[in-house]
């Protein structure tokens, strides 16, 4: 495969058309349909939990939200490929991994709900917070990469990064760092065309973001992002080969961010409708769901059925994270292991203010 | 005269500067066709085109270090950072070249650049959107750091900072962006840095502050005012190199003096301020020189902003034990 | 017991540490072969295996942000910065990372590595190489930032350092690696991080260093103490969390204090230490609470380091002038 | 030529053997003979000056210095290809390119010599100091690049990075934004094999230094650094290429550090004595001398008189730059353009203070 679609050839891998047909019986992955059903439900979820976020947000009832919307089979089909014991070091858009992953919708609704309780990730394994500093995670993952192969354990990590992400100079360090110490290492970059506002060419002028990969002795691929069997079956080969012992891979998944860079954002300030509607057509979501339909694995009725179940999940997992209280306390204990006496001090003086705030008769 | 938020008010300063000065350039993540994500490049792309106001790459480093290139070349670039959690990759770029180059040069490359970016908390925003790391920029040599607290100063300094041939860190509060409207000449004005401004005279005790606390201060004299507390009031606007004399008077005169900060407390910009009332005016001092300012922790994610950012009443508080001392 | 240079006492802390705990691994740019352009890590890659001990590509940032990896994957790293002004390209992983994740993941993470550095000047190398920014750390809420003064505290500290679960910040006083021999003992110990230590008891007046000044205070004591002044020296140790405790106690009793630092003044270490004075002992003060430090200058090109670096006479100076107030 | 030697093919660009033959005429350079022994000229005074500054450092005269022995001609070939108006942006071991551009040895010693004057290399146009910290000095060049071209300038900028410089994020992001700002410059990387002790192989996975330039879509070149004629050859192309509107090019000079990395360093400790001698084969200077006594443009004799001119030259500006005073004021007046308040009180704080001193009796 990494042959076939090295980075100097200039080509994408596809599997799956727009209408749920496979092109490309070759790359097809090993996966029963029966799995390739429950990747689309997880897809769903995540789908439906990030739409409600954006809702929640809407009503004021969360923060900042970056949403998801038409990345899912770039996230999930990239972690599906992962073994339980890998690791996965997120950027911040990769819901579906994170939820495939173990991750709770309350805990990623705590964490853009505005609660550090969101960002420990507590019910999944191995996996780390979403990494606001852009590009910064990725030299975290080859740090446990190395950790990893210095263990003698037989996992690798998979990270991810955005187009916007690889201009920074971590990035760099990153990859040169993973294939100089040779680690146990995956990166995915999902290429969803903008960072915020600036667009993929203003970015970088390389042909692609997948032959950044040979500045570093590692290999690259692009494929659909919005395919989940491409992005599985690319991950799985990179994963199987990473395992193997082989140097690092980079996968550039081609995709769209549908909706805003962020509830702030509005993306009709640097994008044309024309250009939504196309990506539109390409949606993960949609595709996978004609493809089951043409196997007769799903229908209309089920799908349906399956949303509403979901929602009522998510609503109350929702419900969960905002009951989550937030005390003073919770500002202080965690910045040492140890706290420092003069931070306790701080926060027994706060609450003496508080007691005497409460005394008071403020008009 | 217009009325203008602080937005608006540094979106004219950067178009009268563009306009006067063609070696003045904007740049940074998304500032172009976005006009930032605050909107303060709003229309400046369009007014004066792609080459003198544009999207860089995301990359930090890649802001300032081209910045520095561009005044030895002799421009005056005005680059934004987008949020003060996004200033630290670019960090060597500000400590070992913005702040030394013309030393390093003696003389010979001037870093006539501005480094603007939007700081502090009180927006709910993500986590590292909200820190005030100021001192760290103070305790450079080679640098200005520059924090305007309403929107006339915002443009009046500005306009100084651009036209200043010494490198300045210009730190926006992002929380006053729209929550402040004032008349704002729309021609050019400048106000010079290095100049604190009393706000308010008073004779009990020196307060002093700058950005968004600086209105919460003014919360609190009112509330002290009540009390029968005359409060003299400083806004810094210039942190570094700070703007010693006027503080040391206004403490000489009423011989208490406390500072509200945002940042982190230990070895914060309090200090900096006390260290100038043992200087400066030790023998007038009735009560110990306080600083009010952040936990040493990090800002909360926003659920924890209430207990973070300090309320005027806390303010109110430490006056009060100060002036019952 | 063996006679040791600090050198030879913080290899001897690596050594212990690399032998006791497989977790414990030391990278940097030229540790491996080299054994550090100081020779810190000598032999220390012959011993444990090029996967413990080992160069890394010439990459600041990756060097902390990958050791950041390594501690949530149970290591603990403890990484080489090549000198004081080589740190601002991980300036980024180091505040918003390694001061934070383990808030950020509400305990989960720990961020249990130690970044050594030489820092300081005085032994005439070349620009960046000699700076003290030490406040930049100690301002960043997360970090403990630990400097010895002699060989003995430097390997007892390093060996805290190492075992802490905290990020630990160790500066090493380069001006005197080689400077100083000291009785060390070749086993284990440690001295407890976060507390300054009383080198000299005094009543006149506390004078408070650290690093390679502390020597330079040292002498100013005995210059004092030929004029009658006795004077109790601290030794900070850790500058953070800073020892208030031992701090605010000893001037209680001498009502005098002087800071004695290299950085640059304003904004600086040294402001802090006042600040503790107003705030713990302000009716004790009889002079007031002063501070010596670096000029607000880049540290000088090896020709002017004799202006920059104050000589002991510079410090009994300014006893004088405070035991005069 | 950039086809020829696309770093795809992992051909390094050679014309000159180390005997002295032109082996590959197609690539000879435009350069009279008149001009080749100008080069020479420049390498060897070059050379004189560095071998001086060594034994000046040796005998406690100077402080920490890098020798560029070996690497003239990967320095002067590339820089002779600019034109007058042209920026050299250094890294910090391109002596022969630097007084080739105007800087004068006294400048040189000066800033090794530990004082500042030396850095501001005032007797020489558009260009800028040495640079400490490694890599940041692409980014500045960058910026120059895109003053010229916003100033429609018809001039190109040029700077120098080492093997180990690579590894920064600078470098990235400088190569980054030369290509999406298509910036009228050209970057040099003087492959010396070696980042003080580490060897190249530790620092990248990449199979040249050269093939970085595809993640950004610029056009990349390995030449034999210690081959005049190459360096200037690829550096002569390249520089009309950018010249001419192309998009930015990356030389990698092949080159040898035959000395230390610095006055402090140990070479014996990391590399093998028989690797250092493979490379006094390959010798720049002995390898254009043997070429230009082939055509009978050169002699001993000539030679002898020529360095001992040189020496006597060198060893006057040492003696300039020896006299130099450091007044106090120094440290404060250049901080800033104008200097504050403070700062002036600190130095007249500091006058008060030697002032005293002088009136003590210390024993
Ligand atoms: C170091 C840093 N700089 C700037 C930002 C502000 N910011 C947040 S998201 C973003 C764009 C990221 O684009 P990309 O990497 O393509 O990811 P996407 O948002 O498209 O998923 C920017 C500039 C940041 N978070 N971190
Ligand atoms: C940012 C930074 N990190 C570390 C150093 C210390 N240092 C000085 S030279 C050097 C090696 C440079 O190697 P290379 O780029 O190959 O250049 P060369 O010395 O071989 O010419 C290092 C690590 C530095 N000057 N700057
Ligand atoms: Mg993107
Ligand atoms: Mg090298």
């Amino acid at each position: 495969m990494f042959t076939e679609y090295d980075p100097l050839h200039d080509k994408m891998l596809q599997i799956l058309d727009c209408s749920g047909n496979i092109i490309n019986p070759k790359f097809m992955p090993d996966l029963s349909l029966a799995q390739i059903k429950e990747a689309y439900k997880w897809m769903l979820y995540a789908r439906i939990a990030d739409i409600k976020a954006v809702s929640y947000q809407r009503q004021g009832r969360m923060y900042t939200y970056p949403p998801n919307l038409g990345q899912e089979a770039s996230a999930l089909g990239t972690a599906m490929a992962l073994e339980k014991e890998d690791w996965l070091v997120p950027a911040y858009r990769e819901l579906a991994a994170w939820l495939y992953r173990g991750v709770s919708v309350k805990e990623v609704y705590l964490f853009w709900g505005g609660h550090e309780e969101g960002s420990k990730f507590a019910s999944a394994k191995n996996i780390i917070p979403p990494c606001v500093p852009i590009g910064s995670q990725t030299l975290h993952a080859v740090g446990i990469a190395y950790a990893l192969k210095y263990k003698k354990q037989n996992n690798i990590v998979l990270t991810y990064i955005g187009d916007g992400g690889t201009s920074e100079g971590d990035f760099h360090e990153a990859m040169n760092y993973a294939g100089v110490w040779h680690a146990p290492i995956v990166f995915v970059c999902q290429n969803n065309q903008y960072a915020i506002s600036t667009p993929r060419k203003k970015q970088t002028a390389a042909r692609s973001i997948a032959i950044k990969a040979l500045g570093y002795g590692l290999k690259g691929i692009q494929v659909d992002g919005n395919d989940f069997l491409a992005t599985y079956s690319a991950a799985h080969a990179a994963i199987k080969e990473v395992r193997e012992g082989g140097m690092p891979i980079l996968i550039e998944c081609i995709t769209y961010r549908q909706g805003a860079h962020t509830t702030s954002d509005d993306p009709t300030r640097y994008r044309e409708k024309e250009e939504e509607e196309i990506w539109l057509e390409r949606d993960p979501i949609k595709r996978l769901r004609a493809y089951l339909q043409q196997k007769q694995e799903w229908n209309e009725e089920e799908d349906k059925k399956l949303q509403e179940q979901y929602e009522k999940e998510i609503e109350e997992q929702f419900a969960q994270a905002e009951k989550q209280p937030y005390p003073l306390s919770d500002i202080f204990q965690y910045m040492y292991v140890e706290t420092p006496e003069n931070l306790r001090k701080q926060q027994i003086e706060y609450e003496k203010f508080l007691n005497w705030k409460e005394t008071q008769k403020w008009q | 005269m217009a009325v203008m938020t602080m937005v608006q008010a540094i979106n004219s300063a950067l178009e009268i500067k563009l306009k006067e000065d063609s070696n003045v350039l904007c740049y940074g993540e998304d500032v172009g066709v976005e006009g930032g994500v605050f909107r303060v490049t709003e229309n400046l792309q369009k007014q004066f085109g792609e080459d003198r106001v544009f999207d860089s790459p995301l990359a930090e480093s890649g802001i300032v270090g081209t910045a520095v290139g561009m005044c030895i070349a002799g421009l005056r670039p005005v680059v934004e950072i987008q949020f003060c959690g996004f200033v630290y990759p670019a960090f060597n770029q500000i400590l070992s070249h913005v702040a030394r180059m013309h030393n390093r040069t003696r003389g010979r490359y001037r870093m006539s650049m501005v480094i603007r970016f939007p700081y502090g908390g009180g927006i709910k925003a993500p986590e590292h959107h909200s820190e005030s790391m100021e001192a760290l920029y103070a305790h450079t040599p080679g640098l200005k750091v520059v924090i305007p607290s309403n929107p006339y100063d915002a443009k009046g300094l500005l306009i100084s900072a651009i036209e200043s041939d010494d490198p300045v860190l210009y730190l926006e509060p992002k929380r006053i962006y729209r929550a402040i409207k004032q008349e704002v000449p729309q021609e050019k004005y400048s106000i010079p840095l290095g100049q604190a401004k009393i706000v308010q005279d008073g004779h009990h005790l020196t307060l002093i502050s700058y950005g968004a606390m600086l209105r919460e201060a003014q919360k609190a004299v009112v509330m002290a005012k009540k009390e029968g507390y005359s409060i003299e009031l400083i806004d810094l606007r210039t942190i570094s190199p700070i703007d010693k004399e006027t503080i040391a008077q206004s403490i000489r005169k009423t011989g208490r003096v406390l500072s509200v900060t945002e940042g982190p407390k230990s070895f914060g910009v309090g200090a900096e301020i006390m260290a100038i009332a043992n200087e400066e005016a030790f023998l007038n001092l009735e009560a110990p020189p306080t600083r009010l300012a952040g936990f040493d922790t990090v800002p909360p994610y926003p659920r924890g902003e209430g207990w973070y950012f300090y309320p005027p009443e806390r303010i109110f508080y430490e006056i009060k034990k100060l002036m019952e001392f």
